[in-house]
């Protein structure tokens, strides 16, 4: 399957675009987390990081469809 | 609930967000500022860059606005929040609370605020004379 | 220590205010406005008077920015208070207080209010449509 | 002794001035206390009030001075 990845503040940066593409053998949000992670090694020094599906923070078990809309968050420090 | 959220690239205008949670059952108004530091852990601080995954960044606005009307007798709430680059004694956030009474507009504007610093999904960039860091990055 | 206190028969304006305590070392401005509620115990108000014994109040108001320096690292913090005859929706009280961060600012500026409350002499009486009450001197 | 003593709030409106003087036997604040509830009955049925002099709260025990500026402090409701 592949899942379109929006990208925010630094990891934006990690992947160098604002948006990527992935492809998955298996669908739930920690797979997409193990692809990811092996591609762009430096997720892994973040402080955390989340993945949100249509605007929701989502667990690791999460299954995603096709037509969600992924984003990989990682720490917030606004205000 | 009453509640006016905002993510903004212009400046934020205090007065007008207290114009607009002031209503005649007001007692009491607690308003929050951020602005920009000129100095970071003693390093002197030259711009800040914000940028907001917006649609979801106003999604967590309105559920902690939700939590705060659940918890506190609040009359009106105002969240803005803007992006972009912010120099220094610019504003980068606002919070206004109005109640009856003070207390609930104190606890309920310090939760927003403390909310929003842990869910809603806008990061803030750092720019040194020498570098920049996205803040709370890396531990 | 960084203060501005007043105690004015004009209208307080909220963005003077904002203005003063706004420093480039702040990085969070917590401010308190008290406004003239429309009602008591759902009792309609009229109007609010307010009276002060000025040289003891403005005495006392310097005591709580003393305190509340030495408690908090504070940057700036002014209070005013209005005295007269004040209608619904104006503004008797401004605290604002400006810190770096901003647990030191909503604290300061909640002890502030809270201790003005307790020990400063400034009497506020409630006109409504058929008496009036001076605030707090019965039991 | 004779002192001047200021009121504000309730307490103007319960002497029916702004400021009156009362004469004293003993000097202390409690003593202008006692006179001034005997003369004003009224001041007891406050929540509770204080007396300030030269601008500081005054404790019963202190004495008053002819220079003294007194004044009687109804519960504060300022805010």
């Amino acid at each position: 399957m592949k899942v379109n990845v929006l990208a925010f503040g630094i990891a934006k940066e990690i992947f160098g675009a604002s948006s990527i593409t992935v492809e998955l053998a298996e669908s739930s949000v920690a797979d997409l987390k193990t692809s990811l992670e092996k591609s762009f090694p430096k997720l892994k020094a973040l402080a955390s990081y989340l993945v949100a599906v249509n605007n929701e923070y989502a667990g690791d078990d999460l299954l995603l469809d096709i037509r969600d809309e992924v984003a990989i968050i990682p720490p917030v420090s606004g205000g | 609930m009453n509640t006016e959220i905002k993510i903004s690239n212009q400046a934020l205008e205090v007065q007008q967000c207290i114009d607009w949670v002031m209503t005649p059952e007001s007692g009491g108004i607690d308003v929050f500022i951020g602005t920009v530091r000129n100095a970071t852990k003693g390093k002197q601080v030259v711009r800040l860059e914000f940028e907001a995954y917006e649609p979801m960044a106003l999604k967590e606005m309105e559920k902690i606005a939700t939590q705060a009307f659940e918890k506190w007798p609040v009359q009106k709430l105002l969240v803005y929040h803007r992006v972009g680059v912010l120099d220094v004694g610019e504003i980068p956030v606002i919070i206004a609370v109005s109640c009856a009474h003070r207390d609930a507009a104190f606890e309920a504007c310090r939760f927003v605020i403390d909310t929003l610093k842990q869910t809603v999904p806008i990061w803030k960039k750092e720019v040194f004379e020498d570098g920049e860091t996205w803040v709370a990055a890396h531990p």
